[in-house]
C-alpha cells in the first residue's frame, strides 16, 4: 500500500489532483481511495489531501498520519508549515517548485523532488501566474517519479475527469512527466 | 504598528480544563490569515489622500490608522485587493506574494 | 510625505468585529457586520443560525468577535432572538439589541416561517439578513434569494435558476413591521444610518443588506465593493426603507440608471447567459424598479 | 393547599410555582389547557413571565433555548407531533447544557391521525441527552417540574416531565398544592455561571472540531450520570419540605417477589392494583414502576429486580425492529449483573388502547405458564 | 463500469439506477454532491426525474411522502441537523406505510457546529420505524439504495442508507456501477397496490381511535420483521445479478474467534484490518460489522456471537444516560440467548475523532485484560 | 303545494363532501369544501393537514369524501401538495388538480414556510386556506389570523389579542404567484367562480376562504352564513382577486360600508370589547378598506 | 326522498383484515347525525319559492331535492338552523326536537 | 370505591358535573378521579364523563366499564343509546327528565330515579329551554340519591368552581337535592 499527502490551498484544485491520479491508478486495476482533508476550505489557506493505492480491498479507513510522500503543490507552503510531519524515511518530498530539490533545506532521510508546475501550467494557459492551475501538471510528476502508472492511463484519466481544456492539461502533465 | 494582544491558540489537554458548554474563552488573533495571501496591497503614501476608504472597505480589519496614514495589518491581510481596488488616488497597489 | 492632515473616518471606529476570522478573502458578509456593529456598538447580542457567519467567527474554543453570540439552528434566527430578548428583559437586562444574523437562506427559505411569526408577534429584534444570493456555507446551492438565469450547484448551467429572487422585502412590509431597509455593503454609512434608525424603534425590525460573496459568484474578491456598489446604480437592488409596510422611502435616487450588463459580466455565475436571457432580466429590473418607484410616490 | 386539578393544569402549577421566567408554547391536543392556564395566569399577573405564542413547536423549543441562555427559566409543554417537531432543537438544548424544562403529555404518533396515549413520542427522544421523568399522578407532575428544574439547573441538562394523555392530561385529581414561599426556598432563582450577556461576550455553540467535540460530549455524559444521585438526593429534600418523596423508581413488593412487574406512567398506577389482587390470590408479584428513564437508573433497577424469578416489561411503546424500548434499555442494564433471568417483554396500550388490571393477569399469567418468553415481543390486547 | 467516486455520488448513482421519480431535498454539509449531481441528472436528462428544491428538510421528506403516496419511487438524502428537522415526517412516512428512501450521511448533532462524523443522528432515528442500513463502502452504498428500494417496496417500510461524513461521503474509491438493464430487472417499477387517485378515492392517515390504532402499528412491526428474510433472500438475487451478496451483516473471522469486534460504518471496515494484525500476533479476535441495523438482526447476531467468549462492542455514537447505542441493543439481542459472556461498551469516535486500528487494538487489550466491563461505558481515545 | 317551477339551483349539483361527517352545527369549514369541490369535481386530490377538517372528514376505516385524501402533517399541506402533484405527473396522471386544504393556523403560522416555498417555486397546486380565526382544533387558541380583539382560550379577556390579523394575502400577492383571491362560504357562486379560475391556471394558486366558526366564535351555528356576509359588506374581508401579485380586481365594490358594531355583536368572542376598543378596531377597518381600494385602481 | 346507499360502520375483528395502511374502506354514512339535533327545520312548502337557498347553505348535505321541491333528510341534519335563517320566504320553522 | 358514568351532550357541561362532583367530595376527604371520554366532542354529538370516589389513594387508571350507577343528563340519550351498558346490578340510574322513573323501561335490577333538571336550571335563568346549562342542578339530585356528601359541601364546591351566576347555580342545585 502506498499512501500519499499533498499540501496545496484551497481553491488551488489538490483534490482534484489526488482524484485523476485515483482516476489513473484505478484505470490499471489498483486500489484506490482518495480524499480531501474533513474541514472547511477556504481560498488561500493551507490544505491537504490524501490517497491511498493498494493492489487489493482497502479496509483502512483511517485517516494517513505516516504517508510514504507527500506532494507540495504550493511551494510557499514549505515555509508556513512542516509538510514532512509523519513522512516514512526514503519518502520522497515533491514540490512545485522553480527551485533545485537541494535548494531545499530537509532531513536527508527523504528525497526531494522539485517540478516547475507553475510554470508548464502557465505555458500552457491553464490560469495565470498568479493563480496557476497546476493540478495537471504535478500529477504527471508524481507518476514519472514514484512510477505509480503508465504516461497513457494518466492522460486518458485526464481526458475523462477534464472538461474544460483538456488538451491543454493532457500536454502539461505528459511534460511534467517529460520533465521529471 | 500598534501592539496587538498576541492570542495564542487554546489547545485543551483534558475534558476537564474545558467549559462545560460549548463556548468561546479566546479569540481568533492566533489564526494569522497573512499567510492566505497571495498578493500583497503596498501603500504609496506618498500619493495618499487620507481619505480612509481602504480602512473603509477592508474586510478583515487590516487597513489600521496609524498618527492618521493608513498601514496594513500583513499578519491578517488575506490580500483580497479591494482597498486597492477603491483607493481612489490608486496608490495602493497589489504585488506578488513570496515567490 | 507626512501631510498635516487628518484621516477621514466616515464610520465609527469602534471594531467589534475581529481580524483572524475565517472569511474568504474579499467577503461581503464580513463587511456587512462590521458595518452593522459599528452602528449597534457593544451592548448588543447576535443570534446566528447556520451560514457562513457561523464559520467565520471561528472555531471553538474561540471567537473573533467583541460581542456576544448565540449560535442557533439554521431555521430559528428570529425565534432563537426572541427567546433571548425575553430571557434578557426577566433577568433585568432591558437595553441590549438583540439581533438575529443569518444568511438569505436562513431567512428566505428555512428561516422564514419563525421571522414571520416573530414578525407577527412584532418581538423586539432587529433581524439583518445578509444576502449573498445563495447557500454559501454548504458549498453554493441555490436559495429563493439567487436570482433568475443564476448558476449554482444545484442550478447547473444547463438549467440555471428559472424562478425570480424572492421579494422579501415585499414580504417582510406585508407583515407591516414598524421598520425595514435595503442597504448594500458598499454604502457603508448608509449600512450605520438605518441600523442605527432600526436600533431606535421598537418591535421587529428588518434590515436586508446586499452582501457580494467572490466565492459563490466566480468574482474576484476585489471587485466586492464594486458589484455592491453597481447593483445599486443599475437598481437590480436599489435601496430604500419601508415603515409601517406602507411608507415606502427612496433613499438613493438613480438618475442615470445603468444596465445589467457589465455587473453580470463580473460574475462567473452569469457566465452562460445569452443575451436574449440578459434581455428578459434586464426587463424584470426595469418592471420592478418602476413598480417600486410607484410605491415610493403613493406612500 | 388541596385541589382537584387535571393533570394538564398540574403542569402549569408546577411551572408558577418553580417561577417559570419564560414561557414559549404552541398548542397541540391533549396538551392545551397546559397553555391556557399558563397565558391566564400570565395575563392576570398571577406568574411573572413573558409568554411567547409562537408559531411552532420548533420556534418554541428555540425560544426556550433563548431565554435559556440568557439566563432565564424557560418552561414549554407540548405532545406527540410537536415534540417530535422539536427534535433537532431536543438536541440542541441538550448539548447546548441548557436546562430547559419541557411538560410532555404522551400521545401516540400519527399516522392515522391519534390523539390518544401511548409513550412513543417521548421514548423516541430517548437519544436526545434529556432527562426524562414518567408521572403517574398529577400529584407527581405538580412536585416533579419543580424537582426537575433543580435537578436541571444544577447540571446544566434539560428535563422532559411525561404524563399520559388524557389517563393523566385530562383527568382531575386531589392534588397537594406546594406552598410557594416553600417551593421558593427549595429552588433558588436560576443563575448559570455563563449567559449570553454584552457583559462577558462569549460565542456559544460556535464550530467545535473532531479535536474538541468529543470530550464535550463525553462531559454531557458524565453529567448526565450524576443525575441519579442528584435526583435521590435533592428527592430527599423535597421530602423533607414537602412530605413526599420523588425517587427513581417507586417499587411496590418487589422484595419479596419472583415476578416483577415492570411498569411506567399511569399504567404503572394500574400495575399496583392488579398486584394487590394477584397477591391476594397468592402469587408473587411485584411492581417496580420507572419514574426516571434517562439517565436510565441501572443500580436500583438491578438491585430490585435481583431476588426475582422472571421479569415481565410491559411497554405502552415500541421500537419497531426490536423490542418494547423499556424492555430493551432494563435488559441492557442487567446485562451481565446477576443471573439472567428471563425477561418477558410485553407490548401493551399502543393508541390509547386501555391497560386494565386485567391486562396485568394476562402479563402475569404468561410469565407464569412460560419457562422463557420465546417471542421477542408479546403482545397485549391486540385484535391478531 | 468501473468508476472512482466519491460515496455522495454513489449515493446520487444508487437513486438514478433505481430510476426514482421523484427527489426532493436541501443540501447540508456533507451531503450536498449528492444534491448537486441528482440536479445535474435532471437537467441533462440522465434522470426522468422531479427534482423538488425544496426550503428545508422537513419539506423534503413532507414532497417525497406525498410523491410515494401518488404511487411515485421517491429519494431524498441529508445529514444531521436536516435528518433531526425530519424527525416528525420519519415517523410519517413509516406510519403512512411509505417506501421512501433515504440517504443520510452521519454527521454529529450540534451544538457546538460540527460537520464531522459520529452515529448520532441517524441513530436517533432508531424508534421512527425506518428500516436502517450502514455502509463501509461506496460500492455498498450503490448496492444498498438498489437493495433499499427492493425491500422497502416489498414490504412498505422507508429505509434509510446511511454512511459516514468524509470517510465515505467524500472519499473517492472504485465503484463498480451496475448496469441499467439488470437493476431494471432487479426492480421491477414501483407499483402499489393503493394510491392517492381520484380512480380510487381514499382517505389516508385519517383519525385512527384506540380500537384500531394499534393493529395498524402491529402490523407494522410484523412486516418489519419480515425485512431480515427479505433482505437475506434479495441480497442473494442480487448476488446472482451483481455477484455481491448483500446481507445483514458482515462477519470476518468470527466463528473461531474469543473475542469479537461489533462494529459499523467505516469504523468496521478499520477493524477488518486491526483484526489481520492481531490475528498476526496469535489473537483470536473476528469482527462482526452490523449492516442492517433496523430491524436489528437478532438471529444472526445471537448465532455469529454464540462461541465467542467476550464481546466488544465500539459505539461512535451514545445514548446519554445510558450506553452506545449498539452495545445496548446487542445486549437486549442477545439477552437470554446462550451463555450470558461478558459484554464490553466502547465509544469511540464521536465528532469526527478518528478510529483507527490502534483504537481497536487498545479495545481489544482492554477486553482481554479485564473479566468484566466494569465501567458502564468504557471511553476511546477521549482526553479525560 | 306543487307549483310547476324548477328549483333554482346556482351550484354545481355534484356533492363530493358527504353526510355523517363530523363537524360542528353550522360548521363554515364544512360549507367551504363542499363548495371548492363542487368548483373543482372529482378528478381532485386534497392534502389536508391537522385542521378541523382533519377531523370532519371521519374515522378510520371510513371517510365522508368521494375525492381522495391525504392527511398530511400539520405543518406540511403545501409540500406533500408539491409532492402529491408531482408523484401523480411521473406516473403519467397530468389531470387531477391537486389542493391544499388546510386552516388559518395551518397556513399563516406553522405551514407558512411551505406555502412559501411552494409559491417561489410557483409549484402547480392550488392552495385553500379556511380561515376561522384561530386554531379551532384544539379548543380555540389564537393563530395568527385572529383578528385584534378576539377572546381565544390563549388570549383571555383580560388580555385579548392585540395584534393585527397577518396579511396573509398581502404577504401571498408578495410572492407574485399567478392567482389569488379572497372568498367567503356566504357568496358560494363567488367561491366556486374563483375556483374555477384558479384551476384553469397553472402555477401556484391561493385562495383564502373566510370560514365561520360558532363553536370557536360563541356565535349561534344559525348565524354562520349571516357572519360570512356581514364581514364582507363591512369591509372587515373584502372580496378581491390578485394576479402575479399586481393586478388587485375588487369584486364586490361596497357602496354602503356598513359599520362592524352587529358583526361583533352575534359573536361572544368580541363580548368583551368596550367601545373605544371598538372604535379603534373600525379605523383599522377603514385604513386597510382604504388601502385595498387604492391598490385596485392603481392595478 | 331519495334511497341512501346504506352503509354500516366497518369494525374489524382482527389485524389481518385490515388494510395495511391507515386509509379509508367506507363512507361516514353510517354516523347519523341527526341525533345530534336539539332543534329540527320544518319546510312549510307551500310559501316556499324553491330559491334553492336552503339547499345552497346547509352545510350537511341535508336539504335534498326531490321534484324540484326541498326535503329535510333528517337522519343527517344536525340542526344548525342555517336553512331557516337564510330561507327568503321564511317557510323553514326551527321546531324543538322530542322532549 | 364509587365508580359513576354520566351521559350528556357535547356543549352541555357534563364534564363540569363531573368536576364540581369530584371538588365537593375532595372537600370531605375522599379520594377522587373525574374524567371526560378520550375524544372528539362536537356540540350535540353524545359524550360520557366519569367520576371515581374512594376513602384511599385511587391507583386504578383504566377506564370504567362497570359503573356503579349512571346519571343521564339529557333525556333524549335513553333511546339513542344504551345507558346501562356495565352498570353493575342494583346500580342507580339518574336521569333528567320531567317523566317519572316508572316511565322508563329499565331492567329491575337497576334503580331509577328522575329529576326535573332542565325545569329548575331554566326557571333559575341557567340557560334556554333549548339548551339549559343543567349541571349543577344534576349534581344536587346525585349527591342526595346517592348520598355522597352534605349539601353544604356541594354548594361550596359549586361556589368555587363556578364564576357566572354562582348563586343561581347553588339555588338550582339546592332545588334538586331537595327535589330528590
Ligand atoms: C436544518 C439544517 N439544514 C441544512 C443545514 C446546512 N446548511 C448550513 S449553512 C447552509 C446554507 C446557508 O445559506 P445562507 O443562509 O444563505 O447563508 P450563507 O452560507 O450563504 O452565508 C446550509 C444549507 C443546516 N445546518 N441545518
Ligand atoms: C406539529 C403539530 N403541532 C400542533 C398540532 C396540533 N394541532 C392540530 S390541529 C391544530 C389547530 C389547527 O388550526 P387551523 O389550521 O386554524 O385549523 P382549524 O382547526 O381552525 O380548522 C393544532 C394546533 C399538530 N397536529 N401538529
Ligand atoms: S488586500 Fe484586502 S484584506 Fe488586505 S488590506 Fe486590502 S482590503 Fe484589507
Ligand atoms: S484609500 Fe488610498 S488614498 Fe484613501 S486613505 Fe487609503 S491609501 Fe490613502
Ligand atoms: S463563501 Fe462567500 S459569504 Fe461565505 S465566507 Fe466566502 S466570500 Fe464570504
Ligand atoms: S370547531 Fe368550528 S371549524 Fe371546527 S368543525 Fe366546529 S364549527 Fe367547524
Ligand atoms: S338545520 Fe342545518 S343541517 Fe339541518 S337542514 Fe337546515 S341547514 Fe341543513
Ligand atoms: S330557502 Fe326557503 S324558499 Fe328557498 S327553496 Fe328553501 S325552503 Fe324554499
Ligand atoms: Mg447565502
Ligand atoms: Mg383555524
Amino acid at each position: 500500500m502506498i499512501e500519499i499527502r499533498f499540501h496545496g490551498r484551497g481553491g488551488q484544485g489538490t483534490v482534484v489532483a489526488s482524484k485523476i491520479l485515483a482516476d489513473a491508478l484505478a484505470k490499471e486495476g489498483n486500489f484506490v481511495q482518495a480524499y480531501p482533508e474533513f474541514g472547511v476550505e477556504r481560498r488561500g489557506a493551507p490544505v491537504i489531501s490524501f490517497i491511498r493505492i493498494d493492489d487489493q480491498q482497502i479496509y483502512d479507513k483511517s485517516r494517513i498520519y505516516a504517508p510514504d510522500h507527500v506532494v507540495v503543490v504550493d511551494p510557499t507552503l514549505v515555509e508556513a508549515i512542516d509538510v514532512t510531519e509523519g513522512l516514512k524515511d526514503g519518502g520522497w518530498i515533491i514540490i512545485n517548485s522553480d527551485k533545485k530539490p537541494a535548494d531545499f533545506k530537509f532531513p536527508a532521510k527523504f528525497k526531494v523532488a522539485t517540478i516547475n508546475a507553475t510554470e508548464i501550467a502557465v505555458r500552457n494557459k491553464l490560469g495565470t501566474l498568479a493563480t496557476p492551475i497546476v493540478n495537471t501538471a504535478i500529477t504527471g510528476a508524481i507518476v514519472k517519479i514514484l512510477n505509480l502508472t503508465k504516461l497513457e492511463t494518466l492522460l486518458a484519466a485526464i481526458g475523462d475527469a477534464i472538461t474544460v481544456k483538456p488538451q491543454d492539461n493532457q500536454t502539461a502533465a505528459r511534460e511534467a512527466y517529460e520533465k521529471s | 504598528m500598534k501592539p496587538k494582544k498576541e492570542i495564542k491558540k487554546i489547545v485543551f489537554q483534558s475534558a476537564e480544563d474545558m467549559p462545560t458548554m460549548p463556548m468561546s474563552i479566546g479569540n481568533m488573533l492566533w489564526n494569522k490569515t497573512g499567510s492566505w495571501r497571495n498578493i500583497r496591497p503596498e501603500i504609496r503614501l506618498e500619493d495618499c489622500i487620507q481619505c480612509g476608504i481602504c480602512w473603509k472597505f477592508c474586510p478583515d480589519m487590516s487597513i489600521e490608522i496609524e498618527a492618521e496614514w493608513p498601514v496594513v495589518n500583513y499578519d491578517y491581510c488575506k490580500g483580497c485587493g479591494i482597498c486597492a481596488e477603491e483607493c481612489p488616488a490608486k496608490c495602493i497597489v497589489m504585488v506578488e506574494e513570496r515567490k | 510625505m507626512k501631510k498635516e492632515k487628518k484621516m477621514t473616518l466616515t464610520l465609527p471606529v469602534e471594531e467589534l468585529v475581529g481580524s483572524g476570522n475565517l472569511a474568504c478573502q474579499g467577503c461581503g458578509a464580513n463587511l456587512a457586520l462590521r458595518y452593522v456593529l459599528k452602528a449597534l456598538g457593544q451592548r448588543t447580542v447576535l443570534c446566528i443560525p447556520a451560514c457562513c457567519w457561523a464559520v467565520i467567527d471561528g472555531a471553538f474554543p474561540h471567537s473573533c468577535m467583541s460581542v456576544p453570540i448565540y449560535h442557533c439552528a439554521f431555521e430559528t434566527a428570529a425565534s432563537t432572538a426572541t427567546g433571548v430578548k425575553a430571557g434578557l428583559e426577566m433577568v433585568g437586562d432591558l437595553e441590549t439589541t438583540v439581533v438575529a444574523w443569518a444568511g438569505d437562506g436562513g431567512t428566505f427559505d428555512i428561516g422564514l416561517q419563525a421571522l414571520s411569526g416573530a414578525a407577527e408577534r412584532n418581538d423586539d429584534i432587529i433581524y439583518v439578513c445578509y444576502d449573498n444570493e445563495a447557500y454559501m456555507n454548504t458549498g453554493i446551492q441555490r436559495s429563493s434569494a439567487t436570482p433568475t438565469g443564476a448558476w449554482t450547484t444545484t442550478t447547473p448551467v444547463k438549467f440555471p435558476k428559472d424562478r425570480p429572487k424572492k421579494d422579501i422585502d415585499a414580504i417582510m412590509a406585508a407583515h407591516r413591521i414598524p421598520y425595514l431597509a435595503t442597504a448594500s455593503i458598499s454604502y457603508p454609512e448608509d449600512v450605520v444610518k438605518k441600523t442605527k434608525k432600526a436600533k431606535s424603534i421598537k418591535g421587529t425590525r428588518f434590515i436586508h443588506i446586499y452582501a457580494p460573496c467572490p466565492t459563490g459568484w466566480k468574482s474576484r474578491p476585489e471587485d466586492a465593493v464594486k458589484l455592491g456598489r453597481m447593483v445599486v446604480q443599475n437598481c437590480v437592488f436599489p435601496l430604500y426603507e419601508v415603515e409601517h409596510g406602507e411608507k415606502y422611502t427612496l433613499n438613493m435616487k438613480i438618475k442615470d440608471k445603468k444596465p445589467i450588463d457589465d455587473y453580470l459580466k463580473l460574475q462567473g455565475r452569469f457566465r452562460h447567459l445569452k443575451p436574449e436571457q440578459i434581455k428578459l432580466m434586464q426587463e424584470e429590473v426595469d418592471h420592478n424598479w418602476a413598480r417600486l418607484l410607484k410605491k415610493c410616490e403613493s406612500a | 393547599m388541596k385541589k382537584v386539578i387535571m393533570g394538564n393544569h398540574a403542569l402549569s402549577y408546577g411551572a408558577m410555582l418553580s417561577r417559570s421566567q419564560v414561557i414559549a408554547a404552541y398548542p397541540i391536543t391533549p396538551q392545551t389547557q397546559v397553555v391556557e392556564l399558563l397565558s391566564e395566569m400570565c395575563a392576570d399577573g398571577t406568574l411573572n413571565a413573558k409568554f411567547i405564542k409562537v408559531e411552532s413547536e420548533h420556534s418554541a423549543m428555540a425560544a426556550c433555548i433563548g431565554a435559556s441562555a440568557a439566563g432565564a427559566r424557560a418552561f414549554t409543554a407540548t405532545s406527540s407531533q410537536g415534540l417530535a417537531l422539536m427534535h433537532e432543537m431536543l438536541h440542541w438544548a441538550s448539548g447546548g447544557r441548557l436546562p430547559v424544562v419541557l411538560g410532555n403529555i404522551n400521545r401516540a404518533m400519527a399516522p392515522g391521525w391519534t390523539i390518544w396515549t401511548d409513550q412513543n413520542d417521548s421514548l423516541s427522544q430517548r437519544d436526545t441527552g434529556w432527562i426524562q421523568f414518567y408521572c403517574a399522578s398529577n400529584q407527581e407532575v405538580v412536585d416533579t417540574v419543580i424537582q426537575a428544574f433543580k435537578v436541571s439547573e444544577a447540571l446544566a441538562i434539560p428535563s422532559m416531565v411525561v404524563l399520559d394523555a388524557f389517563a393523566l392530561s385530562h383527568t382531575y385529581e386531589v392534588v397537594d398544592i406546594p406552598d410557594q414561599a416553600k417551593v421558593d426556598a427549595y429552588l433558588p432563582p436560576f443563575n448559570p455561571p455563563y449567559r449570553v450577556t454584552p457583559d462577558d461576550p462569549r460565542a456559544f455553540g460556535g464550530l467545535t472540531g473532531p479535536e474538541h467535540y468529543m470530550e464535550l460530549r463525553f462531559k454531557l455524559q458524565k453529567d448526565m450520570e450524576k443525575v441519579l444521585e442528584m435526583i435521590e438526593r435533592t428527592g430527599r429534600e423535597y421530602e423533607k419540605q414537602f412530605g413526599r418523596y420523588l425517587g427513581l423508581v417507586d417499587d411496590y413488593l418487589c422484595d419479596d417477589a419472583e415476578i416483577i412487574l415492570v411498569t411506567s406512567g399511569t399504567a404503572g398506577y394500574t400495575a399496583h392494583v392488579a398486584v394487590d389482587e394477584m397477591r391476594d390470590h397468592g402469587l408473587k408479584v411485584g411492581n417496580l414502576r420507572i419514574k426516571v428513564f434517562r439517565p436510565f437508573p441501572f443500580e436500583i433497577v438491578r438491585r430490585l429486580t435481583q431476588s426475582a424469578k422472571k421479569i415481565a416489561v410491559v411497554d405502552r411503546n415500541i421500537s419497531y425492529g426490536h423490542h418494547g424500548i423499556f424492555a430493551q434499555e432494563l435488559k441492557s442494564a442487567i446485562y451481565g449483573h446477576g443471573d439472567c433471568k428471563p425477561v418477558f417483554g410485553f407490548i401493551a396500550g399502543l393508541g390509547g388502547r386501555d391497560i386494565t388490571p386485567a391486562s396485568f393477569r394476562e402479563v402475569v399469567d404468561f410469565t407464569i405458564s412460560h419457562d422463557r418468553p420465546e417471542e421477542e415481543i408479546i403482545w397485549i390486547g391486540v385484535k391478531k
